[in-house]
């Protein structure tokens, strides 16, 4: 694999030649805020936290999905970069209903804590509050629409790591859903092998283990890398 | 915001809309802080004092929960109107929070569930219907109704957080939170 | 078939046409249809089976003829006289038209005749429409006859791919979709991507609302598209195409179906074109309703079976398209511009046109002027002498406000700028794009805040979702400009609005979102003082929103005026 | 097919697929393009066609037969405004709401018809006689504004020509109209045009 050479923020750095701009502005310990990122599945582009200015390109760029280039100079937090990540922050909480004082990850959320990182303060924009259900079918776990914010790690963690492909997304554009199966009761769902990686990745309080109380439900997705890596240099063949 | 440079005292408010008054509870348990805060400000009005019109001339006023019904209006109205500066104080103010979780349902709907169908309730008719003050449709933080200067959030807010900004705010400082006293909830 | 045959084919048919006395065409496009086409036709047929004329008369249905709200359509042809064209045209009329030209002594009627030398007409250029009209979609014959498949089998016998690039390149050609991208370039970058195979895609899912210029082509003359894919497959090095039918245009994909069977029957198409070692397979693909196909990325999603959602570029899909694969996806009717490209070549071609748009541009022209339909013109005509000389100017005596061109990815341009050449560039600068040339034009009775939030209620469904600026931001400037437009809007609200648009510009993910703002802020541009009305002044100076709410701050004088009223109500009953 | 496949679906659901000459059509298509994963949306067409909408043991039925999973085929099913979930109306009616007939006040005509019969563009009569529909532009813009009331495009509507033409086409006997949508509505007798 060759190196490139590049400028971060306007110092030099290399990174291999199949890496992505992300991947190398995280190994210089600049904090660049993700939301639909997820170490171990395939990257969506969707929630434009990452987008980074690319010297010579008129389009902002989002990092999880732009290979680096010999050359390239970025930058990472430029006034606007900020200033358009503070609104999609507040368009994704205006979006469904995220009352964060009655959370079950309340205090263990990705979405409170970018939004204090970022210092969203308060929300500019109309509350949408759509009247979403939430289907607590499943035996061990309750999916809450009203917390999803469709970042689809669950619907790629599904498919790409446990295989099931349980998870897809119904609908388009503010009506998308989460669904399970045919979109019935997760609890009815054949394909779903309750291994809970859907739980443990998802951002938010959308998807979490029946009998949390608000603040109580932590997640942890470590375990991801671990599971690949294991799978992909056949750690485990002994 | 002259008079804060000068040394005068803060004409200092509190005001409470459609909260659980859990904001006020957390300015309470400034504790001993609240000496530091009254040598600095005089309270002019506020739930914990019994004043009912809201004064002429405000430096600070800060704002408990959502706009919910039309007093709220009118009350947020005026402390615009008559505060210099207006802060949303807690997570009700500032998003809306529980209180606006009835924005999801119609008024009428709501009020049928609640009052006029409710179990082990004898139906009440169309009460509060000029009695009560009108519900308005829906839940609005309070910079949704009038220009805010400054947002507190936290349900409720942490009492050092509530001090850091009323501190600032007495100094005639911009309230700039720390980034782990800018939780919502 | 080989170059030869084809040739004998198209004078054979030739020579049929010529062998009739007298021809009627009719136009059977969808909207001549919907407005008694069929029965025009019947009649006709039926008149010719009546009067024995089989050998004299021929009646044929072809594809459209342009001027959609003065059908149904009827072009004659007689060997002495010059082409006529009737308009309006009932069962009845067509039995007088038809015996009126078939008489030994042929003669024009002098009713419902639309002239030739009429601006409708004079002022336009056909390149990509010149058989549109005039040939029976359904007979491959016809097009051969008119010298299809020539340019193919030229491109096949005389050029090298990297020649039919950069002729391409030379004639200036840029993409019909709406961005404008360089044809010849696309071309070359796929042919020039490693890739063990490659593909053709063309883009027919014209999802712009007031836009018909994609389904007109492949109703009228499927076979332009086919050829123009095949010579686009050969240049690349692709031998499989797909072409994306909108799932609303039931006719076109049927008659791209019946031509694809008859082109591969004779050999045009299939393995080994024209007797050479090229070979290309076109198969359709039927869209099933979601306008964010029309973006490329998405498009192949689509194709290959998938919720049609954009990926982020790059990888382009000149380096990574369908399965991974260099793949080429051009608009259908940038396909229809080879042809007349290769047949008569590229400095021709350059020859029409600006310095910067070369060639053609159909739109279609809709909204309140007085002739709607179909226009090819030249580019850098003028809005005026489409909208007022080719279009008729604006009915019932009402003043023009503004013409949306664009569709929900354009603007809207205000009088002022009536004389702007229409190209890429100008009317970029003008802050709308060419788009795919749908053309709507407005009287003074459309409010332009209206007109901004019927558009963002069109993005706002078409939105995929995947990103969070479009998802969730067309739904906040919808919100936005239903408040602006229900009287419930505050000033700070504009400052929301303008700054959303920017950001939605600036972040979402493909075309759709970052384009999405752009009726509106061309609206704002031109018409700002309207949407300061509604705020302000809570009134709309066109008369057609509501404004029947309040801000926020006075919902309580309104609810307690409401309550006042029903409690009084109540008592009355 | 894998056995965790075959316990899915209890065997008398898939009895009672074989025996629904529709899915011979369905087949027809998934045979055409070799039960390739690619071909789900033109087997989807197929299916709309034969049954008139989706429903869940057709999803089933084509989810098996392309081996994709359940969730995928309705992701894909409702991603595309083209497909229904839900069975529709004896007749159908679709109001274009492009730009052309917006300009040209097609919003008055689903107005109309939203108060003529109740329904909201999407819904259906409760008595099933009547579906109403938007559309994003038909492509016939020189008629507008345009409806289509099953299959027949008409242009140049207003908001009384529309009603008067809704009116006429439900009184009329469903073996003369909706050729497409109302597969589960048994043909009617009635007097033959």
């Amino acid at each position: 694999m060759s190196v490139v050479t590049l400028h971060i923020n306007d110092e030099l750095v290399s990174a291999r030649s199949d890496q992505k701009l992300l991947e190398v502005i995280r190994e210089q310990g600049i904090d660049i805020p993700t939301l639909c990122h997820l170490e171990g599945v395939s990257d969506l582009g969707g929630c434009r936290l990452c987008l980074v200015e690319v010297q010579g390109s008129s389009k902002l760029l989002a990092a999880c999905v732009t290979p680096v280039q010999e050359g390239m100079s970025v930058y990472t937090h430029s006034e606007r970069l900020v200033r358009y990540r503070r609104m999609i922050l507040e368009l994704l909480l205006s979006e469904r209903t995220h009352t964060c004082a009655v959370c079950v990850t309340n205090g263990h959320c990705e979405l409170q804590y970018e939004a204090a990182e970022l210092g969203v303060d308060h929300v500019r924009y109309e509350y949408l509050a759509p009247q979403l259900h939430l289907d607590a079918s499943h035996a061990r776990f309750t999916l809450d629409h009203n917390r999803c914010i469709l970042c689809q790690r669950c619907v790629r963690v599904c498919d790409e790591v446990e295989g099931a492909h349980t998870l897809d997304i119904m609908g388009r554009g503010a009506n998308g859903r989460v669904i399970t199966g045919l979109n019935r009761p997760w609890g009815e769902c054949v394909s779903c092998t309750s291994c809970g990686k859907c739980v443990q990745v998802c951002p938010t309080g959308a998807l979490f283990f029946k009998g949390s109380s608000v603040g109580e439900m932590e997640k942890r997705h470590a375990f991801l890398s671990w599971i690949l890596n294991g799978r992909e240099r056949k750690e485990w063949q002994w | 915001m002259t008079q804060l440079v000068t040394g005068k005292k803060t004409r200092f408010a509190t005001a409470w809309l459609g909260g659980c008054s859990g904001c006020h509870m957390s300015l309470l348990d400034l504790d001993e802080r609240l000496i530091e805060l009254f040598q600095a400000a005089d309270l002019l009005y506020s739930p914990i004092a019994d004043i009912k019109e809201f004064p002429r001339q405000v430096d600070v006023t800060l704002v408990e929960g959502a706009v919910a019904n039309v007093d709220h209006l009118e009350l947020a109205r005026q402390i615009r109107e008559r505060s210099h500066i207006v802060v949303s104080f807690g997570d009700c103010a500032v998003t809306g929070n529980v209180t606006s979780l009835r924005n999801r349902l119609e008024v009428d709907d709501l009020l049928s569930m609640v009052y006029r169908e409710g179990p082990g309730r004898e139906p009440r008719g169309r009460e509060g219907d000029g009695i009560l003050p009108a519900l308005i449709p829906r839940v609005l933080p309070l910079h949704q109704v009038i220009a805010v200067d400054a947002f507190i959030p936290g349900c409720p807010p942490d009492p050092d957080t509530i001090w850091e900004a009323v501190s600032a705010l007495l100094h005639g400082a911009p309230v700039r939170l720390k980034q782990e006293m800018r939780y919502f909830g | 078939m080989n170059r030869p045959e084809l040739q004998a084919m198209g004078e054979r048919e030739r020579e049929r046409q010529q062998s009739y006395r007298c021809r009627l065409l009719c136009c059977a496009s969808t909207p001549c249809l919907s407005s008694g086409a069929t029965a025009v036709i019947e009649a006709l047929k039926q008149f010719v089976k009546e009067q024995e004329l089989d050998a004299d008369v021929l009646v044929t249905a072809t594809g459209c003829m342009g001027p959609c709200s003065r059908g149904p359509l009827v072009t004659v042809q007689t060997r002495d006289l010059e082409d006529v064209v009737y308009e309006h045209v009932t069962p009845e009329l067509a039995r007088d038209i038809a015996l009126a030209h078939a008489a030994p002594e042929p003669r024009a009627l002098e009713r419902n005749l639309l002239a030739a030398d009429s601006p409708f007409f004079a002022k336009q250029k056909k390149v990509v429409l010149s058989n549109s009209g005039l040939i029976d979609p359904e007979r491959l014959e016809c097009y051969v006859a008119r010298g299809g498949y020539g340019a193919l089998a030229n491109a096949l016998r005389e050029m090298t791919p990297v020649e039919v690039c950069e002729a391409i390149t030379r004639s200036g050609l840029r993409g019909r979709g709406g961005a404008g991208y360089p044809t010849g370039l696309k071309w070359d970058l796929v042919r020039k991507a490693p890739g063990t195979r490659k593909f053709v895609i063309a883009n027919g899912d014209e999802g712009d609302p007031g836009a018909y210029m994609d389904r007109t082509l492949m109703e009228s003359d499927p076979h332009r598209v086919l050829e123009g894919m095949a010579i686009a497959g050969y240049a690349v090095g692709a031998e499989q195409g797909y072409i994306y039918v909108r799932g609303e245009y039931p006719i076109a994909a049927k008659r791209l179906e019946n031509a694809i069977r008859m082109a591969e029957r004779r050999g045009l198409l299939g393995g080994r074109v024209l007797d050479s070692s090229f070979s290309f397979r076109i198969d359709i693909r039927i869209g099933a309703g979601a306008f964010v196909c029309g973006e490329e990325t998405a498009l192949m999603a689509s194709v290959m079976g998938r919720r049609g959602q954009p990926s982020p570029r790059p990888p382009y899909p000149a380096q990574s398209g369908l399965w991974g694969m260099p793949t080429l996806i051009n608009n259908v009717e940038t396909f229809g511009n080879i042809a007349p490209i290769i047949d008569n070549g590229a400095e021709w071609y350059a020859a029409i046109g600006t310095d910067k748009s070369k060639g053609t541009k159909i739109f279609a022209l809709a909204g309140t002027v007085a002739t709607t339909g179909l226009i090819e013109v030249p580019m850098g005509i003028s809005l005026r002498e489409i909208i007022f000389d080719i279009g008729g100017g604006i009915p019932n005596g009402r003043a023009f406000k503004a013409a949306q061109t664009g569709g929900p990815s354009g603007g809207c341009i205000p009088a002022e700028h009536l004389d702007t050449p229409v190209d890429y560039d100008s009317l970029r600068r003008l802050g709308s794009i060419m788009g795919s040339g749908g053309l709507v034009v407005m009287d003074d009775t459309s409010c332009m805040p209206d007109v901004a939030k019927f558009f963002m209620e069109f993005c706002m469904d078409e939105s995929c979702g995947k990103c969070v600026p479009c998802r969730v931001g067309t739904v906040q400037l919808h919100r936005l400009l239903e408040h602006i437009t229900n009287g419930s809007a505050t000033p700070r609200d504009m400052e929301t609005l303008e700054e959303l648009c920017v950001m939605m510009q600036e972040t979402s993910l493909c075309g759709l979102g970052q384009s999405a703002p752009n009726p509106l802020l061309s609206t704002l541009r031109y018409f700002r003082e309207e949407y300061q009305a509604h705020i302000l002044e809570r009134t709309c100076p066109a008369g057609k929103c509501t404004m029947d709410h309040v801000p926020p701050l006075e919902q309580g004088a309104e609810l307690q005026r409401r309550s006042r009223s029903t409690t009084s109500d109540s008592e009355v009953s | 097919m894998s056995i965790a496949n075959k316990q899915k679906n209890p065997p008398a659901k898939v009895e009672e697929v074989r025996t629904d000459p529709r899915y011979k059509l369905v087949d027809r298509t998934l045979k055409r393009f070799h039960y390739q994963q690619d071909a789900l949306i033109e087997v989807l067409h197929t299916a709309q066609e034969a049954f008139g909408f989706l429903d869940d043991d057709l999803m089933i039925y084509i989810a098996r037969a392309l081996k994709l999973p359940q969730s995928w085929v309705y992701g894909v099913a409702t991603f595309y405004h083209f497909f229904s979930l839900e069975p529709q109306g004896e007749h159908t009616c679709v109001v274009c709401m492009g730009t052309a007939c917006y300009v040209k006040r097609a919003a008055e005509i689903i107005a109309t018809v939203q108060d003529e019969f109740g329904i909201a563009p999407g819904e259906t009569t409760a008595d099933g006689k009547l579906s109403l529909a938007t559309a994003r532009c038909l492509g016939s813009c020189g008629l507008a504004p345009v409806m289509v009331i099953d299959n027949q495009v008409l242009g140049k509507e207003t908001p009384d020509t529309a009603i008067t033409q809704l009116r006429e086409v439900i009184a009329t006997p469903a073996a003369t109209a909706a050729t497409s949508a109302a597969t589960t509505v048994e043909p009617q007798e009635g007097p033959q045009p």
